[in-house]
């Protein structure tokens, strides 16, 4: 490498890097100060982006017309920061943190449909920016005037923040209440107002990174998921809650994925991930993060209320309607149960991380697609019955589990949370990537179920009997010492260490067990759908359990396949009668959060005890 | 003399430049009831967070039954027979006060592992026993998390005493509790403890606990021993008067 | 009265701690709440000042009732609380801690506060994780000053801390009586609470047992004995 | 009570909406249509869907097909195989569709071929370019309209291989497409030209291209060519970043599909000049049969065709013709109608061969230019080169679908 193509690829590097801050600071300090765990940041970045092309094209003022609509689209976005965090979060911050991810999950769907209604689905090219639209030689190549001009503006803003943070009341204010919120408003500080000034700040950084970005990329509607992983993983490396860690991590990865690209083109793919994998494997708290000051079990905060056991006849009622009533139903409902029983298995599979053990993974969808895989790779390449296969599936899902596992249950709360994500996306790289044997992004074709199971009533006693059974052995675990000790570490780790179990490896196997049962609902799905794709691995796979487990009520197992029902149900339904059902969706969702702050089960639980 | 039960040599633990525990050394022999006292921040919770293996030590060095012990994680030293209590409760809220003992006895009999049948019907018995004991069998079924805060310390003492422990750390037992309640308890306590031959090392700051109680008295201040002997003893020593009991006589 | 709770019965997330406090306190007046640890002393406190749910009775400031206001509400009303556990900002300098209770227009100021805690002059720059206990709780009474306090709730303010430091910290407290504050001390620390205060409540299980003068107090020993005894 | 109510509504609605609607009294042809109307997909679909509705309403005008009207229902796969999988099994078994059709994303259309097989339904799959669906994946019951990357690519390599170029760089997505469109032109070019040389491949992550870097990289390997299988937001940001760079004024650009209104147009005036690329001269083609089509799409809909809005046109004109020629909705006689179906469409006759069912519906292969008058990037010199020249022959066909 020639120092010139160091330099350039270095200058390319932080440029990236710049924006990458841009968001990620606002991320993370919307994080560290309110707790809730933004989905829709990428969604308020995504808006700016349209906004300032639109603004570019409307306002009269010629040249400057970009230059006035960059604020002005960042600033209308931190307005509608404003808007979201006051009419919605405010109604939620007392529910388990969790729900309120929930809730930014639904807007994201909102958003971005939205964007589609007023700006259509096209690509749309943004101006580009006066003044900065060339390029200017830089050893001996050209380089674009309008990213040296970012890189110059990264350090401005982050200074402006540093400004803020350091040498005014407010930016005393915002770290003391990182630190201690209550403590702040026992002061006689606002705190909601804080909370907002928070959110509007960090939505107006989304919007200017969005903004930004305009001259350099093109509008899509899927701008949106494509920056938030990118920016949570920022975050994270960082250190949740620290600037100076999100801008020191977007330098990081912005500098290793430009030279990635240069060594390992193949891998840009997953190299951010490698990189937030070792960084996190080797500082559990991120670059320049603390521990937090009441240590706790991973995500211990989200379960309040003790376990709900939903009563024995009503379980008996709901087994046995759905033995008898699917020959009754047409072909097409029965398809739809069988797959809301294969999701019912993955969502009860995270609840045992996340309700009993305490355990938030955003990477669950490793399990079920590597379970998919396994069943379908066993068919592929080893021509195995079908039975065998399925039998396969949860048994590679739960060796993978067991080997990334051993990593992820060092670490905690959302860590552990971002750990989980990280592996799945290596996995979905390797899937995505192995073309000879997994087909890449093709996926594997052909894998049905054998001939005697392929009826659609036949094919669902099967999913019952795996799925359904699955359930009913992850109840078992649960309520096995396994499960109470869990729970009891899950509540309080220090003593349940002292009382003489080995949390970790009770974690781990914990780990294991629920990426074998996700393993066992990604075999059942495969079959149903005949064939398998890295998308089984990808992020939205792991965000449909969590919102289910969510939605159901984290207290109890059965709250997992309630939420599967009600979420698959909504979704196929809104998917069938309308383009924007992802407005529809979302504005269930919403609704759903405000009326259930709890999850279902979790609020028809607290009636049943008052 | 016996091997005793528990050697403690020099041990220290420094925070940042304060040295919290400054070369501790004692011998507790078995079946003994020791109490160990000193004011606030004398490093009485640091030293049974290192000998309880929640805290690392600097150095220095503990025998228990004749094995170092010093640095091996929590769970191990439980399981050897070292039992303790913490100053602020630690229960498991969401469990029933009779889930929290069964989790403790669950993990000694070695089934805290077990899948295979509900733990429901496991150890109830004897966990029960245990609740009885320290006078909580009324409050089996409720949440530890709304447990009243006496109640909660009963608890605790419960949860320690799942593992048939040969060596029990109580970390201010009493604190908190009425003191009818609190003669009570360490009356029990000391009752099993003389029952089962129990070895007990305790914190206290209820000086008539302490002394009604207590076979030997240590006093900590500022990291280190400076008085180890009899109740009498210990209080005539005029050292400990200026720093620990010259403050209890300013504070009644 | 400057403050009266009638009875008060508050929750602590799922537990009821208290059942029924009633507690005055008249404008210039320091009255102590005595009690052993878990009796409810932090609770009654932190009723006060709404950062525990009150599920009944009536708590009045100067005749207006605090229930349904949230807790900077309250605080800027004029009562300030200074927690048993400190909770220094540890990320913050010891004057930025002060800026997070700054209120323009009021008495205090850091200067002045300065003047009331020297020490805290010399650790301006310091970060508040890296002071001692004595420097935590100075730091943690100044700050609630600089919010420009008419009622202070003092929460275990001894606990802790060396006698020497317990001397110097009741001679601070002596001074912010001596300027009129009106303050409600919660002790365990009898002979401290006695030192500052005019009258004295002792809490036990969540129930005012007795309310009335030291003197009182000091004659009947099972009372001491029962409730008391540290 | 309030929640219980929401409950009660919520259940209520579930119910009423997944129960099968009654079934019409003159009950007309229905057509199920999968694509990615979200997602990934979702900017190229709209145009698609616009000229499958006139498609369908000129049929329906002219008396539908079998005296039946034809209806299509449309469903949003969301850029998802298995959401397109569970439409395809809801079309069929609730809305009894007599086939399926659409699809964009090659690796959905592979899953809805496959649904397809399993369960005996004709597949008419429109856009989706992957060669694997009629080959090596292919069966009896998948037809194609659009030429596929192998003969697309192959299209070009004929082209690049006169010119002068031998230093060859590439540039695509990480997936399936992006690899396969640039591996059938390098191959054809090294059998055309062996002395062909390839100094660098490079393959972002779909739809998250931070352009930089990779023009840093392709700039260090100095190509005097690049081939590009990039397309939609990564391509907009590639050119844009490229171009500051002199990316295209220091080597000979050739793009797959990037003459295609889909991926031109919306880079108006910063469109590259000079590339070599597949399009689609909507603008100037001459054929009476495309100017109405043209005229009747833009008219209806205020905007011009895009090559989707083309296939979508034609797919449906050739599922019309194929019930007709069938003579009925029955699976296997619509399939034996497809084979060898010769149908009329905007650009003149194409036929689906009957040893692949891949159409022989061409590509425009031409060279990028400005058009100052429209603000937007077109293709000249252009030839229109049909399927049938490139396409593999019926043997070589036989051998590619061995595994089925």
């Amino acid at each position: 490498m020639s120092p010139s193509l160091i330099l350039i690829q270095l200058l390319s590097g932080l440029a990236h890097a710049m924006v990458l801050f841009l968001i990620a600071s606002g991320l993370s300090l919307i994080f560290g100060v309110t707790r809730i765990v933004n989905f829709a940041h990428g969604s308020f970045y995504m808006l700016a982006a349209y906004l300032t092309y639109t603004l570019t094209a409307t306002l009269p003022l010629g040249v400057a017309a970009f230059y006035v609509a960059v604020p002005l689209a960042a600033a209308s976005v931190g307005l509608a920061g404003l808007g979201v965090e006051v009419v919605l979060l405010r109604r939620v911050y007392r529910a388990p943190e969790l729900y309120q991810l929930l809730l930014t999950f639904a807007l994201v769907l909102v958003i971005a449909d939205g964007v589609k209604f007023f700006w259509g689905s096209e690509n749309l090219t943004g101006p580009a920016a006066p003044g900065l639209a060339g390029s200017v030689p830089v050893a001996g190549q050209l380089f674009p005037t309008y990213d040296l001009a970012l890189i110059a503006l990264g350090p401005l803003v982050a200074a402006a923040l540093w400004w803020l943070f350091y040498r005014t009341r407010w930016g005393v204010l915002i770290r003391a209440a990182t630190q201690d919120r209550e403590m702040v408003a026992v002061l006689g500080v606002d705190q909601a107002r804080l909370f907002t000034s928070v959110f509007v700040l960090g939505s107006f950084l989304a919007g200017l990174g969005g903004a930004l970005q305009v001259p350099r990329q093109a509008l899509t509607n899927v701008m949106d998921t494509s920056i938030i992983t990118e920016a949570f993983v920022v975050v994270v490396v960082g250190g949740m809650g620290s600037v100076p860690g999100a801008l020191l991590a977007a330098v990081v990865i912005g500098v290793i994925d430009a030279f990635g690209v240069l060594v390992l083109p193949r891998a840009s793919l997953v190299m951010m991930f490698v990189v937030m994998a070792v960084i996190l494997i080797v500082r559990p708290w991120g670059l320049l993060g603390r521990p937090p000051a009441q240590p706790r079990t991973a995500g211990g905060a989200i379960v309040t209320a003790s376990a709900l056991r939903v009563p024995r006849p009503w379980m008996a009622a709901v087994v046995a309607l759905l033995i008898v009533v699917p020959p009754v139903l047409p072909t097409f409902h029965v398809w739809v149960l069988v797959e809301i029983l294969a999701f019912a298995l993955f969502a009860a599979s995270l609840h045992l991380l996340m309700g009993t053990g305490g355990m938030v993974s955003f990477g669950h969808a490793a399990s079920f697609g590597l379970g998919a895989y396994g069943a379908a790779l066993c068919v592929t390449w080893a021509k195995a019955p079908m039975l065998v296969a399925l039998a396969a599936a949860p048994l590679a899902a739960a060796v993978c589990a067991a080997l990334y596992g051993y990593f992820c249950v060092r670490l905690s709360s959302i860590y552990f949370a971002m750990l989980t994500l990280a592996f799945a996306q290596i996995a979905f790289a390797i899937v995505h990537q192995w073309y000879d044997v997994t087909g890449g992004d093709n996926g594997l074709l052909g894998i049905w179920p054998a001939p005697w199971l392929a009826g659609p009533l036949a094919y669902y006693y099967l999913a019952l009997a795996s799925c359904g059974g699955g359930i009913a052995l992850l109840a078992l675990v649960e309520r096995a010492p396994f499960g109470l000790t869990l729970r009891a570490a899950r509540d309080h780790a220090p003593r349940a260490e002292t009382v003489g179990i080995n949390i970790r490896l009770h974690q781990w196997l914990a780990f294991i067990v629920a990426g074998f049962f996700g393993g066992l609902a990604g075999g059942t799905f495969v079959f149903l759908k005949g064939s398998v794709f890295p998308d089984y691995l990808a992020v939205p796979m792991s965000v449909e359990p969590l919102v289910m487990v969510l939605l159901g009520g984290v207290q109890a197992l059965a709250g997992a396949p309630v939420g599967a029902a009600v979420y698959k149900l909504l979704d196929t339904v809104a998917t069938r009668y309308t383009d924007y059902w992802q407005l529809v969706l979302g504005a269930i969702l919403i609704l759903l959060v405000l009326v259930f702050p709890r999850g279902i089960l979790g609020v028809v639980g607290d009636r049943r005890r008052a | 003399m016996p091997e005793p039960l528990l050697r403690v040599r020099d041990v220290r633990k420094a925070f940042g430049g304060v040295r919290a525990v400054d070369g501790v050394s004692f011998d507790l022999a078995r079946g003994e009831i020791r109490a160990l006292i000193g004011p606030n921040g004398a490093g009485k919770s640091t030293f049974f967070n290192i000998l309880a293996g929640q805290l690392r030590a600097d150095g220095g060095a503990v025998a228990y039954r004749g094995e170092q012990i010093l640095g091996l994680a929590p769970y191990v030293i439980w399981r050897r027979g070292v039992s303790r209590t913490f100053q602020i409760t630690a229960t498991f809220a969401t469990l029933s006060a009779l889930e929290n003992v069964r989790v403790a006895r669950l993990s000694h009999t070695g089934d805290s592992r077990m899948l295979r049948r509900p733990a429901d019907g496991l150890e109830v018995e004897r966990s029960l026993a245990l609740l009885e004991q320290v006078g909580l069998a009324d409050q089996a079924v409720r949440p530890a998390g709304v447990l009243a805060y006496g109640d909660l310390k009963k608890l605790e003492l419960a949860i320690a005493l799942a593992n048939d422990p040969e060596l029990l750390l109580l970390d201010e037992p009493t604190a908190g509790m009425a003191p009818a309640e609190r003669g009570a308890l360490m009356a029990l306590t000391a009752s099993i403890a003389r029952e089962r031959t129990l070895t007990v090392l305790f914190t206290e700051h209820d000086m008539d606990v302490v002394f009604a109680i207590a076979g030997r008295i240590m006093v900590l201040h500022q990291g280190r021993v400076i008085a180890d002997g009899a109740p009498d003893e210990v209080r005539a020593d005029p050292e400990v008067q200026a720093v620990y009991l010259g403050e209890e006589a300013w504070t009644t | 009265m400057m403050l009266e709770l009638r009875q008060v019965h508050a929750y602590y997330g799922r537990s009821h701690v208290l059942y029924g406090v009633d507690l005055a306190a008249r404008e210039g007046e320091v009255v102590s709440l005595l009690g052993r640890n878990g009796a409810g002393k932090t609770t009654t406190l932190k009723s006060i000042v709404g950062l525990v749910d009150v599920t009944g009775g009536e708590i009045l400031y100067e005749g207006r009732s605090l229930r349904g206001l949230r807790t900077h509400e309250i605080s800027r009303l004029g009562i300030g609380l200074v927690p048993e556990d400190r909770r220094i900002f540890g990320d913050l300098t010891v004057v930025e801690n002060l800026r997070v209770g700054e209120r323009p227009g009021g008495g205090w100021t850091v200067e002045r506060v300065f003047g009331l805690f020297p020490k805290l002059r010399e650790l301006g720059g310091q970060r508040g994780a890296s002071l001692s206990g004595g420097e935590q709780q100075m730091l943690t009474i100044a700050r609630t000053l600089m919010t420009n306090p008419r009622l202070l709730l003092l929460d275990e303010p001894s606990e802790g801390l060396a006698p020497v430091v317990v001397r110097a910290l009741a001679e601070n407290i002596a001074a912010l009586k001596g300027s009129g504050l009106t303050i409600l001390l919660s002790e365990q620390n009898v002979k401290f609470a006695r030192r500052l205060a005019d009258r004295a409540y002792i809490i036990e299980k969540g129930q005012i047992r007795f309310e009335g003068s030291f003197g009182h107090l000091d004659a009947n020993e099972s009372l001491r004995r029962a409730y008391l005894s540290v | 009570m309030r929640r219980h109510r929401v409950l009660g509504v919520l259940a209520t609605i579930v119910v009423f909406a997944t129960a099968a609607p009654a079934t019409a009294q003159q009950a007309p042809i229905r057509i199920g249509e999968i694509n990615s109307f979200s997602g990934i997909g979702a900017p190229f679909t709209g145009p698609y869907r616009q000229a499958v509705e006139m498609a369908v309403d000129e049929v329906n005008a002219k008396g539908g097909v079998l005296g039946r009207k034809i209806e299509v229902i449309f469903r949003d796969d969301k850029g998802q195989p298995a959401e397109a999988q569970k439409h395809a099994q809801e079309l069929v078994a609730s809305e009894k569709v007599a086939l399926i059709s659409g699809t964009f994303l090659s690796n959905v259309g592979l899953a809805v071929s496959d649904w397809a097989k399993q369960n005996k339904v004709l597949f008419v799959a429109a856009e989706p370019l992957t060669e694997a669906l009629t080959w090596a994946k292919g069966h009896d019951y998948v037809f194609r309209v659009r030429p596929n990357t192998y003969e697309q690519g192959r299209m070009l390599a004929e082209k690049a291989a006169k010119l002068k170029p031998t230093r060859w760089a590439a540039i695509g997505p990480n997936y399936e497409y992006g690899k396969r469109a640039w591996e059938t032109f390098r191959d054809r070019l090294k059998e055309l030209r062996p002395d062909v040389q390839i100094v660098g491949e490079h393959w972002p992550t779909l739809g998250k291209i931070e352009p930089s870097q990779f023009v840093t990289a392709i700039l260090a390997q100095s190509p005097d060519a690049l081939y590009v299988s990039l397309f939609g937001s990564d391509w907009i940001a590639f050119v844009r970043e490229a171009d500051k760079r002199g990316v295209f004024k220091k080597m000979f650009v050739v793009g797959i599909l990037l003459g295609e209104p889909e991926y031109i147009d919306p880079l108006k005036l910063e469109a590259p000049e000079g590339m070599l690329v597949t399009g689609y001269p909507w603008y100037d083609i001459q054929l009476p049969a495309h100017r109405e089509f043209v005229a009747k799409f833009m008219k209806r809909t205020d905007k011009n065709p895009v090559l989707g809005s083309l296939v979508g046109y034609v797919t449906y004109l050739s599922i019309a013709e194929a019930i007709r020629k069938a003579g009925s909705t029955d699976t296997d006689k619509l399939v034996a109608a497809f084979r060898g179906l010769t149908v009329e469409t905007p650009i003149g006759p194409i036929s689906f061969r009957a040893s692949d069912g891949q159409s022989t519906m061409g590509a425009w292969v031409g060279t990028t230019k400005l058009d100052a008058k429209r603000g937007v990037g077109i293709i000249v010199n252009y030839e229109y080169i049909a399927g049938d020249r490139v396409l593999p022959s019926d043997d070589e066909v036989k051998k590619m679908r061995t595994g089925n």
